[in-house]
């Protein structure tokens, strides 16, 4: 652990070993398992318990998926959250492997001008509603997925935009008009 | 002159009758009252007050109720059969009503034996079953001139209670019919409070068995499932609104005081109290002045009114300590449990009849 | 194992025990206000205010809004007092932690019905 | 009739909607139902109807405001969404908070689950129709209201956790009031676990309606009650304690409620036996809370960092993914609501069941829609089912009374 700027203002913050051995087994079993399909940046143990993050390359998500589920049965799906980086943006799919109680995060940049990666829905039929709500709020594309529909914007909504990206100007200042100053203006 | 002038009379005595008391109004208000009973001792057994702020004790609140829906706009879906849809309520509420001026409220035709109703005639009960059944049938077309899905599964519904619990509804009053050999309402209230203690021991059974499937026949808990808002949104009343849903509300209640007034006249004894009591002061002569007087007005009325809120207390209890059944539990409970021991019940009266009562030495 | 009229015993029980319901807008007796309820902003000492802004500052609803003191209010260093928008307070009672000088408190007058919103500013 | 070809299908499809508005629903959700008489046949479930851009407002809040916005996500679960939110900044900051804040701040926890368990079983009760014990049970949840009210000045949103502690101490005092109220609150509990299991119109509702095998619940990874009552050993309290549950997890005496008939019955018997074990729970914090501060200082400037906040809320695990950036605000925080993966089990648990199950089953796994604008238009004549926007909906409606002008 150098003591550089650098270090300072990255998020990652990996652990010690002692202490954290059953994360780093279950890291490095992985490793070498499925090397080629990981991204060793950004891919650590960190310090809070019982935490693995994971950078997967983004068209071999699925590859991924499949091995965790036939080699520790990581049936427990949690969440995926999308990311605005800037650049890219980042699609966090969070798993739980319940035998050894470790939350595992896959994480994938895709760019931003083409955020396309293959969908995970057909393996994890627990990731469809959720895939969808990531594609509404921030245009992450999931090639393949079963059932691509409209889930929490309206019908209306137009097309290309992202309401949940950082660049996200509020067009129509949807956010000023939420709040309870006044009467609302009658249609 | 004087034959114009009787007739005239007569005509308004029966016109009081039918119309006032004890007629539509009287039934009305009583309809109203069970409401409020109902409400009450819902609410007490939930420990809450229940109504409260209208009148004394909220005894106004059903009446108040009902002059609030009577001001609300009344809609009509456009898919639905106007006139149908418009006729409904009225029908529901007419036919509740020609039913409940069957019971014997008072004695109105003092000169036959037993407490007569406004309409009296031989087979008068079988002609009330086939009001109720009628009341079934409206309630079925109810939901299907709305259109709506919700009042169609509620039609359905009402229609698969009506050939479940109809069927016990109508053994069960085979045995008060039996035991005194009539088919008219008065005559069979009056001979029952004629017979011997020892008959008390026949009449439990359908008596349970009336009261139960009385509960269905008024869709209340556990049987409401043709209107459990839950599930169907009120089924076939889903469409009503304004003065259709007061009518229908209005009618319900009505059902319910003749469903009420049919248990007191067949098991309870209408509204005769201190003629079973075996001295000869409340014998025949007791009940020719009851009959004749006003004190008999007074008199029969308090006893009707107080016996119908007996069975109407059980009847809320019932409704209290219940869920609600499906309609497939409903009618296997139906055919399973209750047609059997309506028909075991008839076995068990004709035995008792002709072998054990003359053994017994029971008149 | 299954059998009806499991709870009748507790309905006969409730028959015979009081209400449980109490008639609150009419009769006020009988509802406990526990200490500590947090309920209806005040500005309860504006002689120790200073007017400095960090009531505005940290509330999550933007209820509080500082003006310009008027001259029947007691004048703070800054020139600006804060008001509180009723209409917008979640009662979180943030500005009460917050607050440096003890300012401001949560009473515990709960009812807070108003016929206009102009009614639901405190000042 | 005679023709081989022709198949009459009676009776016939029919599509119900459940939703948005219902009265089975306390909150917007639609479950289009496909029902042939009384079967349900086909469900599809549609859900953001209130979308409420929690995430997006949270980015410009900094941690302290997004603490009370984090409450507000959820009526009936907000100590779990504020204490877990509180538990994921202390994370991102890397501190420890006093004991007795933990002990606390885990006590409003369980008090949470209990009142939402109570409330749940109301609920299940007005869904069957049992509306007296739905008053009754609502009486008693009064119980662990008052409670609730007492120790943090609020009945619903407690807003107790704030970052590095709790804001309120418990007083001697309300520590018996607590242990003698929760004496009253088990008798009621077993009473109503009776009247739940005993009660024969009841039991006959729950027993054997809406199926998850296991295979399908782990497929589609149910949590919380849902997944125990299938027998999934999911429950974070004991497979990733935080705060007290450490402590209290490692006496032993505690033990994840499973139920392995994977019905309705088996969901309402693991939440009405998780009241009880919350209760015991209850006692045991406050029987072992040390003395001791009840917070400590953090700045409000969060070094960057990434924290996946797991926590057992009454309906199942709570996930708050938060990354901080260095400044006081969040830079991206993440809620997944116990409720969002319950939705995917729901078409399987529908499907083959009864129309009158339908509320039961909806509301097993005890849904929560917090998570605007549409209205579900059914034409009577066709089979249609269009959505329209609440402005819409307005404009049509202004235009239908126009023309349609009140009969006097």
């Amino acid at each position: 652990m150098s003591d550089t700027k650098a270090d300072k203002i990255t998020e990652h913050h990996p652990a010690p070993r002692e202490g954290h051995e059953a994360e780093y087994e279950l890291l490095e079993e992985m490793m070498g398992d499925i090397k080629d399909s990981i991204i060793e940046e950004g891919t650590y143990v960190h310090k809070q318990p019982r935490r693995i993050f994971v950078q997967v390359h983004p068209e071999k998500i699925r590859n991924v998926a499949q091995h965790m589920l036939d080699k520790y049965d990581m049936w427990q799906f949690i969440t995926v959250s999308g990311r605005d980086l800037g650049d890219d943006l980042q699609a966090c799919y969070h798993f739980v492997i319940n035998e050894r109680k470790i939350a595992i995060t896959f994480r994938l940049n895709v760019p931003r001008n083409k955020p396309e990666h293959p969908t995970i829905s057909d393996l994890v039929p627990a990731a469809e509603f959720i895939e969808n709500e990531v594609r509404e709020l921030f245009g992450i594309v999931q090639v393949g997925h079963p059932n691509v529909r409209r889930i929490e914007l309206p019908e209306d909504w137009p097309a290309n935009e992202y309401p949940m990206r950082k660049d996200w100007a509020d067009p129509r200042s949807l956010m000023k008009k939420s709040k309870t100053t006044g009467p609302k203006e009658g249609v | 002159m004087q034959t114009a002038l009787d007739a005239t009379i007569q005509l308004l005595a029966q016109a009081l009758a039918v119309f006032v008391f004890p007629g539509i109004l009287f039934i009305t208000f009583l309809a109203l009252l069970w409401q409020w009973i109902d409400r009450k001792v819902y609410a007490r057994l939930q420990n809450r007050f229940g109504p409260l702020h209208t009148g004394w004790r909220g005894i106004l609140q059903p009446l108040m109720d009902f002059v609030k829906l009577l001001g609300k706009e009344d809609l009509t879906p456009k898919a639905a059969d106007r006139r149908s849809f418009a006729a409904v309520p009225v029908v529901m509420l007419v036919l509740s009503l020609v039913s409940a001026m069957f019971l014997p409220i008072i004695d109105m035709d003092p000169g036959t034996s037993g407490v007569q109703g406004i309409l009296s005639f031989e087979g008068d009960l079988v002609f009330l079953l086939f009001m109720s059944t009628l009341m079934a049938i409206t309630i079925v077309l109810a939901g299907y001139f709305s259109s709506n899905r919700y009042g169609q599964t509620g039609s359905a519904r009402t229609g698969m209670l009506l050939i479940s619990f109809e069927i016990p509804l109508v053994l069960a009053l085979v045995t008060p019919a039996l035991l005194t050999g009539s088919l008219r309402l008065s005559i069979i209230t009056h001979e029952l409070s004629k017979l011997s203690p020892a008959y008390i021991w026949l009449m439990i059974i359908p008596f349970i068995i009336y009261v139960i499937s009385l509960q269905a026949e008024l869709e209340r808990i556990p049987f409401d499932v043709s209107h459990a808002e839950v599930e169907i949104v009120h089924g076939w009343q889903v469409e009503f609104s304004g003065k259709k849903l007061a009518m229908i509300n209005l009618a319900e209640d009505i059902m319910l005081v003749f469903g009420a007034g049919m248990v007191t006249a067949l098991f309870l004894g209408g509204p005769l109290l201190l003629e079973f009591i075996p001295i000869p002061l409340f014998s025949v002569e007791f009940a020719g002045f009851m009959a004749t007087t006003w004190v008999g007005w007074v008199y029969y009325t308090l006893v009707f009114i107080f016996k119908s809120s007996l069975v109407i207390i059980v009847l809320s209890n019932m409704r209290t300590a219940f869920a609600r059944w499906r309609i497939d539990q409903i009618v296997r409970a139906a055919w399973k449990f209750m047609v059997p021991l309506a028909i075991i019940n008839l076995v068990l009266v004709q035995i008792a009849l002709t072998y054990i009562f003359p053994i017994l030495g029971v008149v | 194992m299954a059998r009806l009229g499991k709870i009748q015993p507790e309905l006969m029980k409730n028959v015979r025990s009081k209400q449980a319901t109490v008639r609150y807008p009419f009769v006020k007796a009988g509802i406990n206000v526990p200490e500590g309820l947090r309920a209806r902003w005040d500005y309860k000492v504006p002689e120790r205010c200073t007017g400095c802004k960090i009531c505005e500052r940290v509330c999550p609803a933007e209820a509080i809004e500082m003006i310009k003191c008027r001259p029947e209010d007691s004048q703070t260093k800054t020139g600006f007092r804060p008001i509180c928008h009723l209409d917008r307070c979640v009662t979180c009672g943030q500005c009460v932690e917050s607050c440096p000088r003890g300012v401001l408190i949560l009473t515990d007058s709960f009812e807070m019905a108003f016929l206009s919103r102009d009614d639901m500013v405190v000042y | 009739m005679t023709s081989a070809g022709k198949r009459i299908v009676i009776p016939p499809r029919v599509t119900i909607p459940i939703g948005p508005q219902h009265p089975a629903l306390k909150e917007p959700g639609m479950f289009k139902l496909t029902v042939e008489g009384e079967h349900i046949v086909d469900a599809e479930v549609n859900i953001g109807y209130n979308h409420r851009s929690i995430e997006k407002i949270s980015e410009n809040n900094t941690h302290l405001q997004n603490l009370y916005l984090a409450s507000r996500i959820c009526g009936i679960c907000s100590a779990t969404h504020n204490g877990n939110y509180a538990q994921a900044v202390e994370f991102a900051a890397e501190v420890e908070i006093p004991e007795r804040a933990k002990f606390i701040r885990t006590l409003i926890w369980e008090l949470d689950r209990i009142h939402s368990h109570i409330l749940w079983l109301g609920v299940a009760f007005h869904e069957v129709g049992f509306d007296t014990a739905f008053m009754l049970s609502w009486r008693d949840r009064e119980i662990v209201m008052d409670m609730l009210e007492n120790i943090s000045g609020n009945r619903i949103h407690h807003d107790m956790s704030t970052i590095g502690g709790v804001r309120r101490n418990i007083s001697d005092a309300q520590k018996e009031q607590m242990l003698k109220g929760f004496d009253k609150l088990e008798e009621r509990v077993v009473f109503y676990r009776d009247v739940a299991i005993h009660e024969k119109t009841f039991w006959n509702r729950i027993d054997g309606v809406g199926m998850l095998e296991p295979p399908i619940a782990k497929k589609t990874s149910a949590v919380g009650p849902t997944g125990r009552g299938s027998g999934l050993k999911v429950d974070v309290r004991f497979n990733d304690p935080v705060q007290a549950y450490i402590p209290m997890i490692d006496t032993g005496d505690f033990e994840m409620v499973l139920s392995d008939r994977g019905d309705v019955a088996g969901r309402s018997v693991v939440r009405v036996l998780e009241v009880i074990e919350a209760i015991n729970m209850c006692r045991w914090l406050l029987n072992n809370m040390p003395d001791g501060p009840i917070r400590a200082r953090v700045r409000p400037r969060i070094q960057p960092n990434e924290v996946l906040a797991r926590h057992e809320a009454p309906r199942g695990e709570l996930i708050h993914y938060l990354i901080t950036n260095g400044t006081n605000k969040p830079d991206r925080w993440k809620v997944r609501a116990p409720t969002y993966n319950n939705w995917t089990s729901m078409a399987h648990c529908l499907r083959g069941d009864y129309l009158a199950d339908a509320p039961i089953i909806l509301a097993a796994i005890d849904p929560c829609y917090s998570c605007t604008d549409r209205v579900v238009i059914v034409d009577g004549n066709g089979e249609t089912i269009r959505l329209v926007s609440l402005d819409n909906l307005r404009i049509e409606s202004n235009k239908w009374h126009k023309e349609h002008p009140r009969r006097e």
